[in-house]
């Protein structure tokens, strides 16, 4: 059963029809690049998938929920990195994933071992997230999605802000993610970094995909990780 | 569910602790609002002890619209609505949750607010249960309606406008009836202000089973 | 007749009203019919093809 | 309505039913004036005041009629999630809107000469009637503040319910508030009318119906034209999108 498969999908923010007819079918442990100009409609192709916008027209089912009856249902299995952080401002890092931990009823160790994962320093468990620069934001936004070990990964320019070694690390999660069976999504303008993971791309114009094509790392199945 | 409902509720006062808006903004707006009416109205101090339910109501009114606006953007800045939505967390333990923080805080200024009219209006306390009481269930009818038409602006361009020109006629009943009620706390009026405090529970109750309902589907459509 | 002037007042507000209301829908009926072919102008069938399964 | 000699034109919101409708509300108008001011005795007490019953309870009647339909169209909306329905509910609020204020202004119009006050606190239909025409006007606001259609729909769905519910709230409230009301016991049902008197405010009621099923026909159209116009709009937005797909200026090469 494919974990992502969209049919004639439009969607609408207002009146715009950000997805004009979009048709994607993925599968389990496929790691998808996702890529187009500004405004094609990535992001809110990653927004549908994590179960945050209903499909206006067309059908839409993810990891077996459809979207126009069972969004919250999905909400639970997937994890979205988006353009915002989705964090509170006044709220200290570990308050905030507490929160996200208790919400989705993780244990708390999981909240200490997410932070460790993305290395971040216990000296900033307590700083108010609006004291954080740009890149510890990040992380901390990623930590609230590795915390809850999604079975899809949507990731909405995730190498945006991040120095090298965090770079590096959120590869490295991705590819742990995917090897324990998670399916991947990435919108990225940075080809070179993301095609090492990715094993199909897809390229969104106009609120559709124009073309898509396996990668290199799909083929030769030797992942340089 | 009774915990998601205080991890929420929790969550709310705790940022409304760090942030301090309510506090730093919203109670000296209450006292001001006060000690115009004050000065409005000093020429005749029966005058000004017989209105003190109804501005005290009134700037209870003004207050909610405020405390509800801070609550709405909590989670539309910076995508934690989004946030709230992916977290799993039941709707109706978010309404719950989002309304009882609400109510904390108007509370809160509603004691500071009875001093205040004590010192500016020279109000005397007839009743303190009645007085309690009547701030406990109108505060819950304030923020049990507050909660829900937040909501529901949430994603309105112009909520800031569309928000009070919704809530105040909303809670017009709030103001009749907990102003009556106070009447008879502060001994300015002989009603039975009980019969009263009932209306409000109805009123509370009924606007609260609305919320359930509907809370879930504006959280996700609206 | 007595009260006139309160009953000519209450009266012809609420005609006056009525067919002011009434002339603008006829009119932007109007405005609006011409900008809708008229196969799309049926009033009681839906061509609904968005999600309308909640 | 005004030029109802010629044809049915193919481009407006009219048809043969709503022409004879709309004549009869004409002619109904005619005859209740005439029945108003010439027919029906004057009062003992209100003089000729009491003409303006004829006027004002019709309204008010249709008041809390539209509302009650916005009610049922708003959880019809909630329940089938059908466009039919909103705009049913949507055009019922207009209505009433208007028909709500013609009931207070023509309620204290008359209320000068007969309780020589235009307006009482302390009168419950009155203060209640009020409250509902503000808590409709928000809906109204609401709706014109825009957004994508179903979410507009929901929205003003909740408002709707949320008025209808607390209705019959503030009237128990304010009643007790006041235990005092400057309105006559249903004017209908106490018998003090003269049958002319009655017969009157019968067609005045008629007449202020059908003329209300006129409105919301012609109203309900332009719901379904305005919303047909979206859709054509969305229909070329999406079109004029999936031309960008088509003539992808990369080609969907790969880097």
């Amino acid at each position: 059963m494919p974990i992502v498969e969209l049919r004639d999908v439009v969607v609408l923010l207002g009146r715009f029809p950000a997805l004009s007819g979009l048709n994607l079918s993925l599968n389990r442990a496929e790691v998808v690049l996702l890529q187009g100009p500004n405004g094609a409609g990535k992001s809110t192709l990653l927004r549908l998938c994590g179960g945050l916008l209903r499909p206006h027209s067309g059908s839409a089912v993810v990891l077996g929920h459809d979207l126009c009856t069972a969004r919250a249902a999905l909400r639970c299995r997937v994890g979205l990195l988006g353009h915002d952080s989705a964090l509170y401002d006044d709220l200290s890092v570990v308050e905030n994933l507490r929160f996200f931990a208790k919400a989705a009823r993780l244990p708390p160790q999981t909240v200490v071992a997410a932070l460790d994962r993305l290395e971040l320093s216990r000296q900033l468990h307590s700083v108010p997230v609006r004291q954080l620069s740009a890149g510890q934001r990040r992380r901390v936004a990623l930590a609230t999605v590795v915390l809850r070990r999604p079975e899809l990964w949507l990731l909405d320019e995730p190498h945006a802000g991040l120095d090298q070694e965090a770079r590096n690390l959120l590869d490295e999660l991705v590819a742990q993610a995917v090897s324990a069976g998670a399916t991947v999504i990435v919108a990225s303008h940075d080809h070179e970094r993301t095609l090492n993971l990715a094993t199909r791309t897809v390229t969104i114009v106009g609120g559709a995909v124009a073309t898509q094509a396996q990668t290199a790392a799909d083929t030769s199945s030797n992942r340089r990780l | 569910m009774l915990a998601d409902v205080w991890l929420v509720t929790n969550k709310d006062l705790r940022i409304e602790w760090r942030s301090r808006v309510t506090f730093n903004q919203v109670v000296p707006f209450a006292l001001i609002v006060l000690v115009l009416f004050g000065f409005a109205l000093d020429t005749n101090r029966a005058v000004l002890r017989a209105a003190t339910s109804g501005v005290f109501w009134l700037t209870v009114l003004f207050v909610a619209v405020v405390a509800v606006t801070r609550s709405t953007m909590i989670e539309i800045s910076d995508g934690a609505r989004r946030a709230l939505l992916l977290g799993g967390i039941e709707p109706v333990a978010i309404y719950f949750g989002k309304t009882l923080a609400i109510a904390i805080q108007l509370f809160g200024v509603e004691l500071l607010m009875v001093g205040g009219v004590i010192f500016f209006f020279d109000a005397t306390i007839a009743s303190w249960p009645l007085l309690l009481a009547t701030c406990v269930v109108a505060t819950w009818c304030v923020a049990a309606s507050g909660t829900l038409l937040g909501a529901l602006v949430a994603n309105v361009a112009a909520r800031d406008t569309v928000l009070p020109i919704l809530l105040l006629p909303v809670l017009a009943p709030v103001l009749i009836a907990a102003s009556r009620a106070f009447d008879d706390a502060l001994g300015v009026l002989v009603v039975d202000g009980w019969v009263w405090l009932g209306l409000l529970a109805a009123f509370g109750i009924v606007n609260a089973t609305l919320g359930t309902l509907a809370y879930g589907t504006l959280l996700e459509e609206a | 007749m007595t009260h006139l002037g309160y009953l000519l007042v209450g009266w012809s507000v609420s005609l006056g009203c009525g067919v002011l209301y009434a002339m603008r829908i006829a009119f932007r009926g109007r405005v609006l019919s011409r900008q809708v072919p008229a196969d799309k102008r049926r009033w009681m069938q839906s061509s609904d093809h968005s999600n309308n399964d909640y | 309505m005004k030029n109802i000699a010629t044809s049915v034109d193919a481009a407006t919101t009219k048809s043969r039913a709503t022409q004879i409708l709309g004549f009869v509300v004409l002619f109904g108008v005619l005859a209740l004036i005439l029945l108003g001011f010439f027919a029906a005795p004057e009062d003992d007490e209100q003089r000729d005041a009491v003409r303006m019953i004829f006027v004002h309870v019709p309204s008010a009647f249709l008041t809390y009629a539209a509302f009650s339909v916005t009610a049922a169209g708003s959880l019809m909306w909630l329940w089938k999630r059908s466009r039919w329905w909103d705009i049913v509910a949507h055009s019922a609020a207009e209505i009433g809107v208007i028909f709500c204020g013609l009931t207070l202004f023509t309620g204290s119009v008359w209320g000068r000469p007969t309780w020589n006050t235009y307006w009482d606190w302390g009168d419950v239909r009155l203060v209640t009637t009020l409250i509902l025409f503000l808590m409709m006007v928000g809906y109204l606001a609401l709706r014109a503040a825009g957004g994508e259609e179903n979410a507009v729909a929901t929205r003003a769905a909740v408002v709707g319910l949320l008025a209808a519910v607390n209705i019959p709230i503030i009237n128990r409230s304010v009643e007790w508030w006041a235990n005092r009301t400057l309105h006559q016991r249903s004017s209908l049902t106490d018998g003090n009318l003269e049958d002319l008197t009655l017969f009157t405010l019968v067609v005045g009621i008629v007449v202020w119906v059908l003329f209300f099923v006129w409105a919301m026909i012609h109203r309900f159209r332009i719901g379904w034209l305005e919303h047909q116009l979206r859709d054509i709009e969305l229909q070329a937005a999406i079109a004029g999108r999936r031309a960008e797909t088509a003539n992808d200026p990369t080609g969907g090469s790969l880097p």
